[in-house]
């Protein structure tokens, strides 16, 4: 095991590194956490949104007088109310993508996707609340509705947001290297006319919940419930408000998940907050599992075109290119992020020279897409996946060996894209083996042979990917180069109270991935306490001074980011600590040491202080204490940790665009029954490297998490829509979650990587990279083999296997040299 | 969805399309409640087709799109929450030994959050409540 | 086949084979009759962790916000369809989704939650002390489900091996974990050998003090 | 989430759930509630009352006599898996009972509330029909015991909804020597609901490789007007031998069948089809095994 590299002189035990179980348990355990509609406020009202049935018409009339006749109704908030009250949200994409008018009711007069919200209504109950929303009458004109991107950028399209002009939401080309000549050069050429990546989500099991109070006297909002990206909320939802930032206090407690989904929370939250301030009277939201689905954020739909990929004799693959289509349904939000974010991972795990990508953000009458786990990287990586995949199959290659052979190898870190992005590490060849091993992969190829013929055909895949941690946002004026954003940023805070105690802070938001854990143990080490001493704020409140811009829980960057800005607020409160150590025992600061709560001059451990004698000295004696110490010591350590990150060339669309890359390569045995297209996962192992760990059981939860998000999203989980624009996958009945029962035992293994470009050479990591679509897709089409059907999309439902036994697929998939 | 059926009336083509203003007799069809006539072609009410689990009160405006002595064609938007049922039906009347044959053909789309768990059953429901209604309607004719 | 009277259901059921005579017929005609035009309140009185609950709550009211507007966090509301668990309590001595009974329906009932498996003292029960030591919770919202859930399969004898478990558990959804775990910390507490967690080091109480048992790390497994 | 509003009415028996039913035009039987109470809450249906009969006692329970089996309507799923009676006489029953849905569904789902709601999907309606079981209905008018034929009425709609009765039990006729069944279901996930089911059952005369089939049962579930007979295959099947090759031909009669698919998102209508006649030709090779094994029910 990796030992901490904590470079204090303080660390007398080593917890980092340690799979040290997690403080958060217990209250969780004890049905003592707070989510989001645990939180107790008197006076509590509720809000329930009256939803639109159509996926894309006019409203004609909205009629709120049967509302009066439902006991306890409290009072409703209409679009045009909010669209005087609001300005549109702020929008990432330059003039003229700009121009859409998103709101938090239906704006325009328009509705455009299945589900949007139209009036919120108030309670002074659940039931009153729902009571008046059924007593809502709206008419709507209705419009042709476009729930395909490629219907929504032909000639003639219905348009979703007049004042943009088209169903385009933002274009973005890439040219890196020469694909042109290695297409032309090549021996060998794979043609693929189409994949599709489909719609899914994370689903949290907790949906969204937002509680606002608004303070008439003060003038301020107060948010409580799970909020992933608090400063960003803020900005958004101040922005709309036309309200100050400091008189807008966002607050997490416990939190049922995000994984990127709620980052889109700000939108129903406005509507909740002009009630709030309407009404004079707190108002809560508790959005149903069907409402989540409908708007709680999608994953990036993408259909990728004309795909081609460049091939050597010997193995050796050049590159490709493709153009795509980015699905983001209604409104932007986040995107057209997305058209960037990808980027980071432009090389996917291999050594390819040449690339080019067309990527078009397309609006349809769908639910909108927010950021979710693997946030657009999983889709660039998936269809490198399945052309790297398929040209082995096709050019007769050995799946490992092909792998192997392209693979960015130990020795060329740090290695830098085809896009200026810098990889830190990796050990992608020893990955591979070793998970081959966990999944038994001789054993497995012997057993394949056995059943050929059966009618239960076996198929071993592999997927290899990364998880690129810890954005630089300069990033985002690739998409829009008037943006002020550039680097990256997080805040922590750590103090002594006046006992001795210590407390710290984040600008993460955890929902789940034990970020009170690992503070703690990092802070422990460097104070000489035990992590059990470190008492660490739960969830996120934007009044502590502990976050900046891009604070939050999204893009794995805590083991980096918050990690790295407490050990920076550590080591305030530890030079704190021991200037008044220095004062107290008489000894020179740079022989104190910090271990089991004292102070001590190292040279005769018999002179010491309790923490506790430190604190009430600079809490209660400051006059105790030399005049420059007291007024210096306040025992509280802020500080921020900044990425090294430079702005990117914008006009090159080359830099370095996120600052770890922690890898996965996970490998699978899956069994196809012939006749009904039943995939039955046989095995399944995983590989993960994110550097130095620092609590090795939670990076294995973490990746056993993403693991079945993946595994679900593969076989289960999908967004489909009717043509006329209904969600057909509103709930867990039509939306199948996978449960315990459909899933193998999960295999894991670990390689380790320290990171060369972080304090303690951790990587983020948790979000998985989509490893398990690429995994399984490969499985199935080693079951099915190279002239058979062909795994063009990311969903592999029984029907859709069962087709690809007989074939399909095949004739989109061409061999050109 | 695309849905089809077929009955016998008593009545003659002139008096089923002669229901389509007569809130008064439309009242006494099972399944059909408070209606009233809300404008030249359009009448209101509210629809509840019976299942196992209940009855779906749907909020309900029929429009008359067109009607001749053969044929009429109605639209029917029903409405409950969040949820929606649009039906474009069209009608057609062949003279019977003992009154009125009467085929109907119905577009139908379900909305809302219905669309998306009551997609295996609707179209049987739909067709069931659909033929229900317009039989009932009719002997009240 | 032609439908018959069953002289033995008959006699089972009414004494005379038709429901609607007599003055009992009319007694419960205005017993309905009362339910549809009173006051839509209905009493609930219920047992709750060992205390008694009453309330007064509209017919509609499910057992889930019931309980927890009655102060129990326990379960937790994660879908409107009946298949995540979160709302997972013991009603009458078995496992229910709160979510799929009415609180009217809990009358009477003697309900456990997950707020009540905590040991006398306060601590963790070995089941809950097998979650925390097999990391079987991320977010935590799933979680008071699946101990109950996890409780009463340990509780039936039911051989505790990964695939009945894995069964057991089918009616409780977590989105974090991925189960592996959950299924691991079910076998461990049942008395079955898991594989340990990755890394295995040292263990934290909730007060602070900490078992250090560092000396059975697994180096193996993490290179 | 929330319910649209109703009412509540626990009666004291089936005969005052029935005089409930009749008097208000509304009211809807609430049993296990399983499925009910999810569509309140997705607000799909609307009642005005619920007439509660889970909590009464006479409709529990299993009896069995020499001609029939008897169940009472408001068993739980978890009650019919355990119950020692059942398992030794319609073991199908108590093993189907025993892997529905999960673990909290089955301690408060009833068989009767899964034969009313009538859901294509649901487990229990095909292989009750295949076991030619019958409903006690309880009406105002009296009670009477009708064959599931003419019970289960379409999607959502059941001769007791129809004439707003209470089902107070299912009778299902003890299978005779030589009844051999199985059941085939393509799921979504497992233990989660099925997008094609095929329940089969035979009877035959003889063991091993001498028994001639007498008798067949051949329902499909998942598909319109479930639980939907076939009877092209059913003839097919009857007075063969028992052989490997019976499945091929019940296989070729299912195309002959006038069935109706529905599609959705976990399956095209045509899949359904594809997956109907694969699931009916493995039932019966289940069974025609079964019998070769010289296995009897």
């Amino acid at each position: 095991m990796t030992q901490t590299t904590s470079d204090t002189s303080t660390a007398t035990t080593s917890w980092t590194g340690q799979s040290v179980p997690r403080i958060e348990d217990d209250r969780l355990l004890k049905a003592n956490g707070e989510f989001g509609d645990d939180t107790p406020i008197h006076g509590l009202a509720y809000v329930h949104f009256v939803r639109s049935p159509y996926a894309h018409a006019r409203i004609t009339s909205i009629d709120v007088t049967g509302c009066d006749e439902i006991p306890g109704y409290v009072g409703c908030l209409l679009p045009d109310e909010a669209a005087t009250l609001t300005n549109p949200f702020v929008e990432l994409q330059p003039e003229p993508w700009s121009n859409e008018d998103d709101r938090c009711l239906a704006s325009g007069g328009k509705v455009r996707y299945a589900g949007e919200p139209v009036v919120a209504v108030a309670g002074a109950s659940r039931e009153a609340a729902r009571d008046a929303a059924a007593a809502v009458v709206i008419e709507y004109e209705q419009l042709d509705v476009l729930v395909d991107a490629k219907a929504a950028v032909a000639d003639g399209a219905p348009v979703l947001h007049e004042a943009v002009g088209g169903n385009v939401g933002w274009h973005g080309a890439w040219d890196c290297g020469d694909i042109g000549f290695a297409l032309e050069h090549a021996d060998h050429v794979i043609e693929v006319d189409e994949l599709h990546f489909h719609r899914f989500s994370a689903t949290p099991l907790e949906n969204s919940v937002i509680t606002c109070e608004y303070d008439a006297g003060m003038d301020v909002f107060k948010f409580i419930g799970g909020c992933a990206m608090p400063q960003f909320t803020i900005f958004m939802i101040g922005a709309a408000l036309g309200h100050s930032a400091e008189r807008i206090h966002v607050v997490s407690k416990d939190f049922g998940g995000s994984f990127g989904v709620k980052i889109g929370m700000y939108v129903p939250a406005t509507a909740v907050a002009l009630l709030a301030r309407k009404y004079r009277r707190p108002m809560r939201w508790v959005e149903t599992r069907t409402e989540h689905h409908w708007m709680g954020g999608h994953a990036n739909e993408r259909t990728f075109l004309d795909v081609r990929m460049a091939i050597q004799n010997d193995g050796t693959v050049l590159g490709l290119e493709y153009r795509c289509l980015d699905d983001i349904g209604a409104y932007s939000r986040y995107e057209p992020l997305g058209g960037v974010i990808w980027s980071q991972v432009a090389n996917a795990c291999y050594q390819i020279k040449h690339l080019k990508v067309d990527y078009t953000t397309v609006y349809t009458n769908k639910g909108p897409v927010h950021p979710v786990r693997g946030y657009s990287r999983m889709q660039h990586l998936w269809v490198v996946e399945r052309m790297m995949d398929i040209a082995a199959h096709k050019l007769g290659f050995d799946p490992v060996e092909f792998r192997l052979t392209n693979y960015i190898q130990p020795d060329q870190y740090p290695y830098t894209t085809v896009n200026g992005c810098v990889y830190d590490s990796g050990d992608l060849p020893q990955s591979l083996n070793k998970v081959l091993d966990l999944i038994d992969y001789d054993k497995m190829r012997a057993l394949q042979a056995e059943r050929r013929g059966t009618g239960r055909r076996i198929g071993i895949g592999i997927g290899s990917t990364l998880d690129s941690g810890t954005n630089n946002f300069g990033q985002a004026r690739i998409i829009n180069a008037y943006l002020p954003f550039a680097g990256n940023t997080e805040g922590g805070l750590v103090r002594m109270g006046q006992d001795g105690s210590i407390y710290a802070v984040t600008g993460g938001v955890a929902f789940g991935q034990g970020h009170e854990t690992t503070s703690a143990q990092v802070i422990a080490d460097m104070l000489g306490i035990t992590p059990g001493e470190v008492f660490v704020h739960r969830g996120g409140d934007s009044s502590l001074s502990a976050q900046t811009g891009f604070s939050g829980s999204y893009a794995s960057q805590f083991a980096v980011t918050g990690i790295g800005a407490l050990i920076n607020a550590t080591k305030k409160l530890v030079d704190e600590i021991k200037t008044v150590g220095a004062a107290m025992l008489q000894a020179p600061k740079d022989d104190l040491v910090l271990e089991g709560g004292f102070v001590k001059v190292a040279s005769d451990h018999e002179r010491a202080l309790p923490f506790a004698a430190i604190a009430g000295t600079v809490f209660f004696a400051p006059g105790a204490l030399p005049d420059d110490v007291a007024d210096e010591v306040n025992l509280v350590g802020r500080a921020v940790y900044r990425a090294p990150l430079a702005l990117p060339d914008v006009d090159k669309k080359y830099g370095n665009l996120t600052l770890t890359y922690a890898t996965q390569v996970h490998a699978c045995v899956v069994e196809i029954d012939d006749e009904t297209g039943e995939t039955t996962l046989l095995a399944y192992a995983m590989v993960d490297d994110c550097g130095t760990p620092i609590n090795p059981m939670i990076i294995e939860g973490q990746v056993q998490g993403a693991t079945v998000h993946g595994i679900g999203a593969a076989l289960f989980e999908n967004f489909g829509y009717s043509p006329e624009g209904q969600l057909l996958g509103g709930n867990f009945y039509d939306y199948h979650a996978p449960t315990a029962y459909d899933l193998p035992t999960l295999r894991y293994g670990s390689v380790v990587s320290p990171s060369p470009f972080t304090p303690i050479g951790a990587k983020g990591m948790g979000e998985g990279g989509g490893a398990p679509q690429h995994t399984v897709c490969a499985a199935i089409q080693d079951a099915l083999g190279a002239d058979a059907g062909m795994v063009l999309d990311s969903h592999n439902p029984p029907e859709r296997v069962l087709d690809l036994v007989n074939g399909q697929g095949a004739e989109r998939v061409r061999v050109l040299r | 969805m695309n849905l089809s059926g077929e009955f016998t009336a008593a009545a003659t083509p002139q008096a089923l399309t002669g229901l389509l203003s007569d809130a008064g007799r439309l009242e006494g069809v099972g399944g059909l409640s408070s209606v009233s006539v809300s404008g030249a072609d359009t009448l209101d009410c509210i629809f509840s087709p019976v299942t196992s689990l209940g009855r779906i009160p749907l909020r309900t405006t029929i429009t008359t799109l067109s009607a001749a002595p053969d044929a009429a064609a109605l639209r029917v938007v029903g409405v409950r929450g969040h949820q929606a049922v649009d039906a474009d039906i069209a009608l057609e009347f062949a003279p019977a030994d003992s009154g009125t044959t009467v085929r109907w053909t119905a577009d139908v789309v379900v909305r809302g959050g219905a669309a998306s768990v009551g997609q295996r059953v609707w179209s049987e429901l739909a067709s069931r409540a659909i033929g229900d209604v317009l039989a009932a309607a009719a002997s009240v004719a | 086949m032609t439908d018959t009277v069953s002289p033995d259901m008959a006699n089972r059921d009414t004494g005379d084979g038709t429901a609607s005579q007599g003055t009992a017929g009319n007694d419960v005609r205005a017993r309905v009759r009362a339910a549809m035009t009173g006051p839509d309140v209905v009493a609930v009185t219920a047992r709750v962790d060992g205390r008694q609950i009453e309330g007064q709550v509209p017919a509609r009211r499910l057992l889930v916000h019931w309980l927890r507007d009655s102060g129990r966090r326990g379960p937790k509301v994660g879908c409107d369809s009946g298949n995540c668990g979160a709302c997972t309590v013991q009603l009458d001595g078995r496992i229910v989704k709160s979510c799929m009974v009415l609180a009217v329906q809990a009358d009477g009932a003697d309900i456990r939650t997950a707020a009540d498996l905590t040991e006398e003292d306060g601590g963790l029960n070995p089941l809950q002390q097998s979650f925390k030591d097999f990391h079987a919770l991320q977010c935590g919202y799933c979680t008071s489900g699946m101990l109950m859930t996890a409780a009463d399969f340990l509780a039936s004898g039911e051989p505790v091996e990964e695939q009945p478990v894995r069964r057991a558990l089918k009616g409780n959804i977590c989105r974090c974990t991925g189960y592996e775990n959950i299924v691991r910390a079910v076998m461990a507490a049942g008395g079955a050998a898991v594989v340990q967690p990755h890394g295995r080091g040292a263990r934290i109480d909730a007060d602070g003090t900490v078992a250090d048992t560092r000396s059975d790390v697994d180096t193996e497994g993490s290179h | 989430m929330i319910p649209p509003p109703f009412r509540y009415f626990r009666p004291a028996s089936a005969a005052e759930a029935a005089l409930a039913l009749d008097d208000e035009p509304g009211a809807a039987v609430l049993g296990g509630g399983q499925t009910l109470i999810n569509a309140l809450k997705l607000d799909l249906v609307s009642p005005s009352l619920l007439v509660d009969v889970s909590g009464l006692d006479e409709l529990r329970g299993v009896r069995v006599t020499d001609a029939e089996v008897w169940i009472g309507a408001a068993a739980t799923y978890a009650e019919l898996a355990a119950d020692p009676e059942l398992q030794a006489t319609v073991p199908w029953l108590a093993a189907t009972s025993g892997r529905l849905v999960d673990r909290q569904v089955r301690n408060r789902g009833t068989i009767a509330g899964n034969c009313c709601l009538n859901d294509p999907s649901s487990n229990f309606p095909p292989l009750l029909a295949a076991l030619d079981a019958s409903f006690d209905l309880l009406g105002v008018g009296g009670s009477r015991t009708v064959h599931s034929d003419d019970f289960f009425l379409g999607t959502l709609i059941t001769e007791a909804a129809l004439s707003r009765s209470v089902v107070t039990g299912i009778r299902v006729p003890r299978p005779r020597t030589g009844t051999h069944m199985a059941e085939r279901a393509v799921l979504v996930g497992a233990d989660s609901w099925a997008i094609a089911r095929a329940v089969v059952r035979l009877d035959v005369d003889g063991s091993g490789a001498d028994a001639v089939v007498v008798g067949a049962r051949v329902r499909l579930g998942c598909v319109f007007g479930a639980p939907l007979a076939l009877p092209a295959v059913e003839a097919a099947l009857v007075g063969r031998a028992v052989t490997a090759d019976l499945s091929s031909l019940a296989a070729e009669a299912v195309a002959g069948e006038d069935a109706e698919f529905m599609g959705d998102i976990h399956g095209s209508a045509e899949y359904r089809r594809h997956l109907a006649t694969v699931q009916v030709k493995r039932a019966v090779d289940d069974v025609v095994d079964d019998i070769l094994e010289g296995a009897d029910a």
